[in-house]
């Protein structure tokens, strides 16, 4: 669950952490009239994703009839395949310098990594590519989170890369120990597995103020954010999910399903297990064919959970074809067949279908399969050239 | 032979009572694993599937003398789970819960660091010894004891990769299914070592998938100590999108970090053997073995 | 800082903690209003000691009337030396188990102790020296806090002894562990060497309640809990400092002089150096003097500190002499001795005065002493043995 | 000899610049010592006393292979300060701060546990080895090399059991003052067995107060382990009533525990000599020393 910027300077706010006065706009008429209450303002599109700025999707204006203007011209854009819904509308900041604070999940480290950097307002990992030694690093542990020495450590390290500030890297380093902390805190407290201000500004009357920031939240930890949850889809106008994501993929999670949409494919791709599934849509493309989807039915995969899968993948009407790869472990190969078939003619499908099943009772399953005159394969490369060939045939 | 569990091993199941943790009890017992007892707050002193039952993980290592958890509670629950079968002392926790919160399973990492517990999981199939003992999903029926180790982030996966080396002849020594999440208790860089100190196992099947480096770490693990038993690799997720969780919630790439083929140009330059399907891994595995027997 | 029953429960309250609805009252009338507000309620002496039921300073009471009389009786108590000021009126509980759910400083294992036990309603000392065996403990990491299986582990053991409560253990257990987490966290919030909940009431409707409270800050930490300092010197009618403590030890902290008084002494002890001082009480003591006081004027005693000290404890009467006990280290005895002297001057004292002075410069020290008229000494025991006379002599 | 610190220890001094530490360090200079680095945050780089100063405790290390790290800052930061020094790899840190609230040094504490830092303090004199090094509070002038190892909860009984032994012409090898708190980096426990290991230390004096059972367990230590040498003891408190903080906070008697007469009781149960007055101490030590050697 990504965040919009305006949401997680919310939740920076609450805690502790100075972000600028702003004011949601969703009309160009809205923005104008934060114009004309905060002065000059930023106005930013309000998008899950990063690279707005090269997108045009941020200005900076003076007036109200340029805010009205600006915010007309960005509420028109599509960024990197998101419509902008609304703005953020911001008072303009007094920079001295830009810095980078942020907390991330460490996979390598099993940690969460609270990075700090003097060269703040370019992407992260751009600086991590070409200059990784301006980035200072701390895994703090995570009952304790950062102690004050590690932050100044890391403080030290990063701003020996802003001579500038040296002579004020003191009161600088005492300044970000508290910030770092607090992000920290919230980080942990809102389960976030990204959480970053960037650029943090160092202001020309000496505050440090988040003038950007990303929070993504741990779906898995969602349950013990319903609040969070709630009040993101609050902050939500349109109908096609929280955060603007895909209109099929925000379907399947409303009906629960474990699936990822891939516009433009052809072949619906069904399997239980993960693994199974990414390389069921690698056997695809290995063929020719173009997976339109990754859909993993888990364990057991019942008629019914079959059924609502087959449904979810033929909603988009790119599909020619679906692909179910099937490994029979403790569910037994003929349970599944039989389920496929029921699921199949309930749903009065008319596109054609490759089952590929191996396992318990495979011989027995792919027998009930044929009979219902679905294409069974025991071979996955074999059984992923069939519905691809079958497809093409189609075209 | 193999590693981490044999049929000595005495396993306490930690949500013995639940519904999935009821029924894979049940399988494990049919497997041969012996189950000496299982763990579910307040219904201590009773008794399930032949096993007794104690309030806390303590009381049933100390009445029992059990040394490898199986953990199967719900996801609220696992990480809590997962650190009082460590602070009790058992030196294996098996934890298949899928969904943790990632930040609760980072803490319960941490804090099983501190004991001498390893912990294998969360959201891994288990393990299984063939022929001996199996702790967590993988089916009773597809694996043969023989020459194979498998170690793999997928379940489904790890289940084909049995059954091809079974069914091929090769069999197995040990599969184990370290999981799917981005933060686990092992990674391949935890469990080669153990087949190379193991004489049974004479080849090893490393089955990744696209997220994280763990695949690149066991790549410089295997170059840097000259790990000398043929190693096949298969690795998942060549179409997969970046920012896209497939299905694992460590599935994912993470701008340039995580690619499948990253990972496998990784394996291929320490000297694995890359297969595109499982009949490839399967067929790899009879051709290096039986070059290293010529 | 001890906390009276009343803000240690506005704490836990806070923390998320169940207490009884409660009224403060501080006149038998306030508690008829209470009573009549609240129906039966329990009326209780707000004093910073234990024993108050004992003592008699709690009454059940079912009407207004009682509440009004028991309220009188009570306010005209004096429990082990401290007046009632105030009463707490709260709901009386209907009680099923009486629990005890604590968390104290343990100086040997360096850490918080959390401690369970279902002997509640009694002094958890007592139940610690007559049946250990009922009290369940653990030692939480301190960055971590009690984890929820730890705190499950101590409550089946604590439980253990409460066979009635057998069959429900498992929903207890499940409910004592965010309930001692909740405790643990605002012991260390509020620098807590003690917080207790004892009894905590298991209630006929099966509610954990927090039934009494007690509450000790580290006094080291006060600068860091401005809010409950303020807070506890509002809820204070008397001037004679926060919790009604002794009026000598309230004036010493005001003037931040480390001060205990021992009232019926009659010989002022001062020194530098805690050690020091506590032995100079017991020099005073094993030669059959009466010391009035501890007072520890620290590292370096300058004039204006011994006399800041000399003035406090000359403000007790009873005081007929004082021994000052001074080892010269890196100050030296010649500085202090004329300090003493002048400090002596200036506060026109009349009491008799040893000073006992070892260290640099000793001699000089001495010689300064002897001229203004104040025995000297070099040996403690010689010197305790003259102020006990000089005393002796005047009484 | 003597034990912890010698001449050949390179000191840290964490709050240099501050005026109690700057002053504690000019002494410690005087008798000796070799400071080698200050650190000051936001202040390396700049040189103060002769030495150069470092924005953290790692850098001064790195940078001047210092081995010891003298603390000496105000209460707030005291906790941090010893983090800083434990996890910049220091072998020993001595905090003399007085003042530390207690749940920041229980976290220190368990903080530096983790490490292999032995800390000494907080609220503490420090440490002196005769004629050779010292850190802290300790006057220069009162020590001699000589026999005796002091171990001591109080400053100014320290300073004076140390005169008295230096006049008396036996001397001492180290004194180590453990500090007042509640919650300490180390106690008597912990210093014991240094001076049963260091051949030059032929007795020593124990000075204990009221409060904890720290002068208990030494107790204990000294008769479960047979510690040959001869022990003074020497208590403070004997008049002190319970539930009040006799000027150390951790001075305090807390219902039964932590009375003058239990500690005196048990180390005398144990085989030290008690001495009521400083006089005591030093004639016991005496007796003592000298019945060994006939």
């Amino acid at each position: 669950m990504k965040l919009l910027e305006h949401q997680a300077k919310r939740q920076l706010a609450r805690a502790g952490i100075e972000v600028p006065a702003g004011r949601l706009a969703r009309t160009p008429e809205e923005a104008a009239a934060a114009a004309r209450e905060l002065g000059r303002i930023a106005v930013k599109a309000q998008v899950p994703i990063g690279g707005r700025g090269k997108a045009g999707g941020i200005a900076v204006v003076d007036t109200p009839e340029d805010a009205r203007r600006e915010a007309a011209r960005i509420l028109a854009l599509q960024i990197r395949g998101y419509p902008v819904r609304s703005l953020w509308c911001e008072t303009g900041l007094e920079i001295d310098q830009e810095l980078y604070l942020g907390v991330a999940l460490d996979r390598d480290r099993r940690r969460l990594a609270l990075m700090l950097s003097a060269a703040g307002g370019m992407e992260i990992e751009q600086v991590a590519a070409e200059t990784p030694e301006k980035i200072a690093r701390l895994w703090p542990d995570p009952f304790a989170g950062p102690q004050a020495f590690e932050v100044r450590e890391a403080a030290f390290a990063a701003l020996a890369h802003a001579p500038a500030l040296r002579d004020r890297r003191g009161r600088l380093a005492a300044a970000l120990v508290p910030l770092a902390q607090s992000l920290h805190r919230l980080a942990i407290a809102s389960d976030a597995l990204t959480c970053e201000i960037n650029p943090l500004v160092l202001t020309g009357d000496g505050r440090l103020v988040a003038a950007d920031a990303k929070l993504e939240v741990d779906e898995n930890a969602e349950y013990r954010h319903g609040d969070l949850v709630a009040e993101l889809a609050r902050d939500v106008s349109g109908d096609d999910g929280v955060t603007g994501e895909d209109p099929y993929e925000a379907e399947a999670k409303r009906r629960g399903l474990t699936y990822v949409h891939l516009p433009g494919g052809t072949i619906g791709c069904i399997g239980n297990g993960a693994g199974l599934v990414m390389n069921t849509l690698d056997l695809v493309q290995q063929v020719g064919g173009r997976p339109n989807n990754f859909l993993d039915v888990g364990g057991g995969a019942s008629a019914d959970r079959v059924r609502e899968s087959l449904e979810m993948v033929l909603r988009d009407p790119d599909v020619r074809g679906v692909f179910i790869n099937i490994f029979g472990g403790i569910t037994r190969g003929d349970e599944v067949a039989r389920g496929v078939v029921r699921a199949r003619d309930e749903l009065g499908m008319t596109v054609p279908l490759v089952v590929r099943m191996t396992g318990t009772n495979e011989e027995e399953g792919r027998r009930i399969l044929t009979e219902a005159g679905i294409v069974p394969g025991v071979s996955a490369p074999e059984a992923a050239r069939a519905i691809v060939e079958l497809v093409g045939g189609r075209t | 032979m193999g590693v981490l569990i044999d049929r000595s091993t005495r396993v306490v199941v930690q949500g013995i009572t639940g519904r999935e943790g009821s029924f894979h009890t049940q399988q494990m017992q049919a497997y041969g694993t012996r189950v000496v007892a299982g763990v579910v707050p307040g219904k201590g002193g009773s008794e399930t599937l032949g096993v007794p039952v104690f309030d806390t993980v303590r009381e049933a290592v100390e009445a029992t003398g059990a040394d490898a958890s199986f953990v199967i509670v719900p996801p609220p629950f696992a990480a809590d789970a997962v650190m009082e079968a460590a602070a009790a002392g058992l030196p294996l926790g098996v934890c298949v819960t899928e969904g943790t919160p990632v930040l609760d399973m980072v803490r319960a990492v941490a804090f099983v660091e501190r004991t001498s517990m390893r912990l294998i999981g969360p959201n891994c199939p288990g393990v299984m010894t063939a022929g001996q003992c199996k702790i967590g999903f993988i089916p009773n029926h597809v694996a043969r004891p023989g020459r194979v180790g498998v170690v793999a982030r997928s379940g489904t996966l790890t289940y084909e990769v049995i059954q091809g080396l079974s069914q091929a002849g090769l069999g197995e020594t040990t599969a184990v299914g370290i999981g799917g999440d981005p933060v686990l208790g092992s990674t391949f860089t935890d469990i080669l070592p153990l087949f190379a100190a193991d004489p049974h196992t004479e080849a090893v099947v490393l089955v990744g998938e696209i997220g994280g480096a763990a695949e690149e770490q066991a790549a410089r693990w295997i170059a840097e100590t000259g790990f000398d038993k043929p190693v096949i690799a298969f690795i998942s997720g060549r179409t997969a999108p970046p920012g896209k969780r497939m299905g694992h919630a460590g599935a994912i790439i993470s701008g340039t970090t995580g690619t499948a083929q990253g990972k496998i140009d990784a394996l291929r330059g320490a000297g694995a053997s890359i297969a595109d399907t499982i009949e490839g891994v399967v067929r790899l595995a009879g051709e290096r073995l039986a070059a290293r027997a010529g």
